[in-house]
């Protein structure tokens, strides 16, 4: 069972990438899949999460993600808002930045660092970075294949608004690929 | 009395800390109406957006007393504070119930139609996001024909919500209530004023203020307040008032701003086409002749 | 700068130490709303002409005025950026968080 | 200190008990067979024998808002109601539990809709079993009178906060003229003294913010502590029926009462006015020689375990007679007392009884009928495990 | 005959089940968690994807009250609620039931005001088990879909004619996305075909009074009736599970499922979703060599009795997980299923389990330490009959 | 259309056999509307006295399609019928919905505003008794200042009711409906075209009738409709229509007859005083002014 | 005479022969309200002229226009007397009730 | 004990004087009494009944009277309507009527015949007969003395009306205890 925690501000779609992830992995990838968001009464702004679940057995386990394996933060500004909790030893962060360091500084865990928030600009003129960090995570845990994400896209959004995000994807799993 | 406004305004905040989304103009209503009611207000909201980022165990927004009443319930509630401080004596306060269009206009309405029917002594504020937002952007009764909503969607065979706004003012008014009064938070003054004579009349007064959210009609939170006046500028929403059997238009333009401009700066009513824009533009014009003749008189 | 405070709180330690009913005392803040800012006003003392409108329109009643100069309390301003784009001399400025 | 005795029905009964208990506010809304008492009420009101902001409310659902309301700022509220209008309101119920405010309402206990039935059954009330409130059931008009009073003391006292709701059988009580003794005022106003600012109120001196949420993080904990409180209550029932009997005279001995049960074999426990009729047939099966016995049920909830346990003690075969059907079962009475055999881990045979639905009597044979079909099933008949009391035709 | 597969959420899978059923009129009104549901449906009306009326009504009394009409003509009808809503409702369920209109309802299960709370728990749902409508618990999307189609043929049976709630837990289940298979709209138009003119229908060419009133004299009669019927369904309940077996490929058991009973010394029964978790917990502890076992209860009303205690011949002890309080007494599950063992006769130890409450996590390790306590009792302890699960501080 | 009259209305009864008291005048109101309203109807009648009466099982006084709705839920099943049946396809129908003055004005208020809100194909008839007459003869929203009731007594302290009657002709125009009008069991030929009028009006309409309750305001049952008329008559009830947006007047009589004889023919107003009287002559005065002045303008 | 007639009714002999659900066909009406009449209107048929007032205002519709004359419904007539009260001729009498 | 069936229209007072009787007895007379109308839906005109009980021994039954041992009946004309059901061989019927014989011959139990209405027109000017019918059951059954009836009375009205009403009691009393 593979654990995330997702990481944004309500609006910033980081459950909608949450959620597209399951879905990539469950319809495309053969590997079931639970995505959820948190559930309270935060408003716009609020930091939120967003979980999802990965597994090759069935997930009928529906508690809870106390320890997550990864955590992808949306913005790094959110940094303070909880995104060290319940960390294992091997728990990766994903996060978007232009500069990882600072932060790897501050814990003893993987830090992975992109700057999605530039690419997406490039492609898609918005500063949304939900749907590019699943190139980052796809770029570090291969359980979901990044054909699989696509189709996921796909399957969400009018094709032009896909395609684009679809390239920033592949541009942030390249980038994230090469830092390696 | 002191004409209320930015300068004369005193500094005392009643409602705050509150986990509204950045630039929500209801709780800019609410801040200003619990501040000219002041700290011995005990205020009564039923479920809703405000009621539901104020009292989010142990974070309490409200420095006065304040409760969250059963969604359909606020002007019993209300009716219900005003009788037992009454009966126990204790004077000087202020009882006020304010719920949302959906908790007034739609599940509420029943019981607030009952507090005015008794005449019961409290403030009844109408806050006009024109939706249920707090689950969502729901259409509610207050919601404009042609708007948005995530149950009045907008696609090839509707053009978003077919209803009419329900008109809460006149409704009210038709009751014979003490005072009742329209508003804006586009207009911020008036409003306080209102709120202000509301305190002051015996009996059951109904303000209904319009209140934008960034969130519920997809716009940038720092247009709330000229967004809320572009609405009255653009004639869609009016400032009156109704006293002693007749009503009152507070502000009467010699025209309009273009209504285009205000509906087309929020993403709930980007699908209108020119012609439904035509149509609200007569269906304004006509509310507007219907206002002139009979109020101004 | 007179403004609610934050309380300081801990969990009840036992189940009958929660409140009678569904019940706190009002004026009980626990935690702030900076972390929702991406953006920050900065008021230009220079340019204010101490009009009030920042402080009229505020939803979340930050700014005070009660000292020389008006005040924002950062730790519940949400950054919304109504008071600068009411401004009518544009003194605020909206400037990027950075934590 | 005795009052006068006075020949008036189970609804003017309890509206002479809310005027001896003083509340500033009533709220109610009409409804058959609980009319009466309101009506009585406002008629105190304008003869100003009762000092109350009679409030006419348009529903049930703001009778019970506005209650909330006034006992929200530490006033003292009255409502009555019944059948659909406690179903209409049930919405307001577990909000003035959850919110710890000391409401004592009257509950006309009356058939449900659809059909219509405007009889006595008690199909209302077991509705709201889970609301939180304190759930008592009277036999007699005199009972009625007086749990109004001890209603409020036992809502308002400190340890448990919680409010009452006392159901009065519809038409058979409501409507049925006897016997009442009015107590003193004075002696009325020494048993229950004025509320004190509780500490879940709305207060000038203390702001307060009511009827909160609270989130996954608290919520448990804060009903965990409104059922424990509720547990508790328990023995604040017994003390205040016991205190009430040295003001009065009279008790009601406490959650339950116990009669001939020390020997019997056989019980039969019952709640409300058909308990009367009991009472005579067991008196004539004891002559007769038989061992049986009967258990009025005062409360509900809480649901008096412990106390059903001890007086169970021995009894071979326990009938429930239930006023409601928990429709696709059996009778909400007799799930909960089953429960309490099972937590007393015993195993009497036992048997629902399903009478008086809809305002069918429950005649002296048909009770007997109950106690001998207890008795064919302890000397080992297969009787159905619920059994229906005077019905008209072939089922 | 298999349809698509889509990640998506509770919510969603109920529209989609909805839209397969091919109801005339909707009727709802907003509500967290249910909104989703509401939202979907009017979507598809707008795009003409489902041919029915969307009715924005006023409340929740109103969204049953409009679905009553609507029924009462022999359309379909379906609504949505949740929590307060289904509580603002309640005055209309016994009604529905009462006049046997075949309305198909989604709750969403939430916890209930006040405090004030949006997640989920069971308290709403437990609150209208008299009220005469059928009641199911899922466990998940796919079966949440499926409810939808097969409560429609169940409440539409002719010999059934009940009203059905189907149960979705808030949150956990209603906004969590998963794979969820679509079924074929031939094929469930084949399962379901439309709704014949009811007998109990209004009709030009019959014209009929309903919800008429019923004296003293009948009133009891017409409550046995619906009981009795309710009783029955209990048949058709396991029949309908089947003959959507044969069509679709999968089955739910019924109004149970047990897992891992047959030899087991140590039950635990769930309704709901934290039946998953429970699986894996049970999976593991016989993987440890424990002879636990694991009831999934579907359906509450009518309580599947004779099922139960069949499932349980030779469990030495049952733990009850109940997300909701019966304030003053103990989780409502464990009453009913303490009766049913009485009905057994069987006395097992049990001990019932409340957990969830106002969305509170039930994790694995909480069930792991139900089972634990479970033969903790078997080995002679003394423990409450009533435990707590993942209480955040001491009691 | 023919012009309905005693002469030119047939000879069938849909309503018939009820066991209402001897001449109640609410019984007459029902009749009427369903023999205008034909044999196609469907009646949706939530409780008090019309439902208590008719539908005492096995005894049906309907021959129509009828039910009983839950007592504050009239609007909302009536347009669930109306619903249901299109959705089926089943034309030529006519749903109406018909509520007392308490089912009206107080536990029914928020289902008929919902109902008018969505613009539903029905016909709500109010019958207005002015009291709960099914449960007693209790106070409503619609029982009139000064009136006995057995929850607003008359004595030292109190002069009966203390608030005025709600004013839902007003109140339902005010929300914009399709047709709204009031009547009398007094004025039947008025109250037969306006039920006609409903049933071609396509939306809701509304059509509130005064009917006189022999046992609730005491008086000899043959008075009920000669009563019915003098309320008219005096000026303490009156006909009128609103229509695309318009009042009018349908009685606008030079002069009333005295108020005192209506109210003294009845026991709940016997307490009154010559002051009270004055009281409510100077009140049907100016509201006679005020319509004169703005629907006849 | 062309009024709804009393049907014959019996008690139903099993639970299961009740209607289904809160019914019952309309028009079924078993039992009649001559017993509530304590006067009994009677026309005069020739000081009658045929204005169709009574049949108007009669709450209970007993009075039949169908046939040759007025004919009263006396199995449903309540005998409230409005019908005698509204008769702009008098030709009806409110007469007491033998029985 | 003793049970009793009151017949009356409702709006004849029917229920109000088998209250009376019951304070009479039990608040005056050191008798046991319960009284209940028959509960229905029945409008005004509609026959209703009233219900007595009297008793030396507690009354806790509150179960229908199925038997009366009296049987009231305010007005004749409500013969027909159920005066006969459930009656007793020794069930004593109490007749307002001018000529009680053609009843005697319809039932073999026992009719006491008096013309209560005609009483009260005379002495209050209303033909209610309701209080007079008391008059007439005290000269029959003596259980409840006439002395407790007088002063149930004057507690149910004011004084002038209850002087009145007394006054027919007692002279219905004595007409019957003549005719007897
Ligand atoms: C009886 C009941 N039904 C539904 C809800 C769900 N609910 C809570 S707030 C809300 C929307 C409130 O809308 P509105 O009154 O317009 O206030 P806003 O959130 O827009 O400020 C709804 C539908 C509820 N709490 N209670
Ligand atoms: C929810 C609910 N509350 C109360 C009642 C009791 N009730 C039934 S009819 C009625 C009075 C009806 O008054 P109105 O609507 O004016 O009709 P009327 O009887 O005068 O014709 C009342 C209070 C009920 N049936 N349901
Ligand atoms: S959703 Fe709208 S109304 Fe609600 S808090 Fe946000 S801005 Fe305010
Ligand atoms: S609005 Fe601008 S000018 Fe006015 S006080 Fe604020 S900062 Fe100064
Ligand atoms: S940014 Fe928004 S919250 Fe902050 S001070 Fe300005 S108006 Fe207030
Ligand atoms: S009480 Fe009045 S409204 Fe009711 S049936 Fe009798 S006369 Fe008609
Ligand atoms: S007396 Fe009354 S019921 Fe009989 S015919 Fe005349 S009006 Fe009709
Ligand atoms: S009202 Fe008189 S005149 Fe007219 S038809 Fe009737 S009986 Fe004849
Ligand atoms: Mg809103
Ligand atoms: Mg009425």
């Amino acid at each position: 069972m593979i654990e995330i925690r997702w990481h944004g501000r309500g609006g910033q779609g980081s459950f909608t990438a949450s959620r597209i992830l399951g879905a990539a992995a469950s319809v495309y990838g053969g590997i079931n899949a639970m995505a959820f968001p948190s559930f309270g009464p935060e408003r716009r702004g609020a930091p939120v999460l967003g979980f999802t679940k990965l597994s090759r057995e069935p997930i009928t386990d529906r508690s809870e993600i106390l320890n997550p394996d990864y955590v992808i933060v949306l913005d790094e500004s959110l940094w303070e808002e909880g995104v060290t909790l319940g960390l294992k030893e091997d728990t990766v962060i994903i996060l978007n930045t232009q500069n990882a360091r600072p932060y790897r500084e501050k814990v003893s865990q993987r830090v992975v660092g992109a700057d999605v928030t530039a690419v997406a600009l490039e492609v898609t003129g918005l500063p949304m970075a939900n749907l590019g960090m699943m190139g980052a995570f796809a770029a570090v845990e291969d359980t979901v294949a990044l054909e699989a994400i696509h189709k996921a896209v796909l399957d969400a959004m009018k094709p032009s608004v896909a395609q684009k995000n679809i390239e920033v994807i592949q541009r942030v799993y390249h980038a994230v690929k090469e830092a390696l | 009395m002191v004409k209320l406004n930015a300068k004369t305004l005193h500094n005392e905040e009643y409602f705050y800390g509150h986990k509204a989304c950045g630039g929500c103009g209801e709780s800019l209503a609410l801040r200003h109406a619990m501040k000219v009611l002041g700290p011995n207000t005990f205020a009564a909201l039923p479920a809703g957006c405000m009621a539901a980022v104020s009292f989010i165990y142990p974070n309490m927004a409200f420095t006065t007393n304040a409760m969250i009443t059963p969604f359909a319930a606020t002007g019993a509630v209300a009716s219900g504070i005003a009788a037992g401080l009454e009966a126990l004596g204790i004077d000087g306060t202020q009882t006020i119930g304010i719920a949302g269009d959906g908790g007034t206009a739609d599940i509420g309405f029943q019981a607030l139609s009952g507090a005015i029917d008794r005449n019961d002594d409290i403030i009844y504020l109408a806050t006009d996001n024109e939706a249920y937002m707090n689950t969502g952007i729901q259409k509610s009764g207050l919601t404009p024909y042609g708007t948005r909503t995530t149950t009045s969607p907008a696609g090839k065979n509707l053009p978003g919500s077919v209803n009419q706004k329900k008109n809460m003012f006149e409704i009210v008014a038709a009751h014979g209530i003490a005072y009742a009064a329209t508003a804006s938070v586009g207009y911020l003054e008036d409003f306080l004023a209102k709120v202000a004579k509301a305190k002051e009349t015996r009996g059951t007064s109904y303000i209904h203020v319009f209140v934008p959210c960034p969130t519920g009609w997809g716009y940038p939170a720092h247009k709330t307040v000229s967004l809320a006046k572009a609405a009255v500028d653009s004639g869609l929403w009016y400032l009156a008032e109704y006293e002693k059997g007749a009503f009152k238009l507070n502000r009467n333009p010699g025209s309009f701003t273009p209504v285009a401009d205000y509906l087309k700066a929020q993403s709930r009513f980007r699908h209108l086409t020119e012609e439904d824009i035509s149509r609200i533009e007569a269906a304004r014009d006509a509310k507007w002749e219907n206002m002139r003749r009979q109020w101004q008189g | 700068m007179k403004r609610p405070q934050v309380k300081p709180w801990a969990y009840p330690g036992r189940v009958q130490d929660f409140p009678l009913g569904s019940t706190s005392k009002s004026d009980h803040l626990v935690s702030i709303n900076a972390g929702w800012r991406t953006l920050r006003p900065v008021i230009d003392h220079e340019k204010c002409i101490d009009c009030m409108k920042c402080f009229l329109v505020c939803p979340d009643g930050v700014i005070d005025k009660s000292g020389p100069v008006l005040e924002i309390d950062y730790d519940f301003c949400k950054g919304c950026g109504i008071c600068a784009h009411e401004c009518p001399v544009k003194a605020i400025d909206m400037v990027k968080e950075v934590k | 200190m005795s009052g006068v005795k006075r020949f008036i029905c189970g609804d003017e009964a309890v509206a002479e008990g809310v005027r001896l208990a003083r509340p500033h506010v009533v709220s109610a809304y009409p409804i058959t067979p609980q009319t009466i008492v309101v009506e009585r009420l406002s008629e105190y009101v304008e003869e100003g024998s009762l000092k109350a902001r009679y409030m006419h409310v348009e529903s049930e659902h703001s009778a019970m808002s506005c209650a909330i309301g006034a006992s929200s700022v530490g006033a003292r509220a009255f409502t009555a109601t019944s059948s659909q209008g406690l179903l209409y309101m049930a919405e307001t119920l577990p909000y003035a539990s959850g919110a710890r405010l000391p409401i004592v309402m009257m509950n006309a206990n009356r058939s449900i809709a659809t059909p219509w039935n405007i009889y006595g059954d008690q199909m209302d009330a077991m509705f709201l079993l889970n609301s939180g409130w304190i759930q008592y059931y009277v036999e007699d008009a005199q009972e009625a009178l007086d749990m109004m009073i001890q209603g409020y003391r036992l809502a308002e006292d400190p340890e448990v906060m919680t409010p009452v709701m006392i159901n009065v059988d519809g038409f058979v009580l409501t409507h049925t003229y006897e016997l009442v003794e009015i107590p003193l005022q004075e002696a009325v106003d020494g048993f229950l003294p004025p509320l004190k600012m509780p500490l879940n109120s709305m207060s000038l001196e203390s702001p307060k913010s009511l009827c909160i949420s609270a989130g996954n993080d608290t919520n448990m904990e804060f009903n965990m502590k409104q059922h424990f409180d509720m547990l508790r209550s328990a023995s604040a029932i017994e003390a205040v029926d016991r205190a009430f009997g040295e003001t009065f005279g009279r008790t009601y001995h406490g959650a339950l009462e116990a009669i001939d049960t020390e020997d019997a074999r056989v019980v039969l426990i019952t709640a409300g006015t058909v308990t009367g009729t009991a009472r005579g047939v067991v008196k004539a099966l004891r002559a007769a020689g038989k061992k049986v016995g009967l258990i009025k049920l005062r409360v509900l909830r809480p649901f008096p375990v412990q106390r059903l346990i001890e007086a169970l003690k021995g009894v071979e075969a326990v009938g429930v007679l239930d006023k409601n059907i928990s429709f696709g079962y059996e009778g909400t009475i007799f799930t909960n007392v089953n429960s309490a055999l099972m937590a007393g881990q015993m195993s009497p045979k036992t048997l629902g009884f399903i009478g008086g639905i809809g305002g069918r009597d429950i005649t002296k044979a048909n009770l007997e009928e109950a106690y001998g079909k207890l008795f064919e099933v302890l000397e080992g008949a297969d009787l159905d495990r619920v059994q229906y009391l005077n019905v008209r035709c072939d089922y």
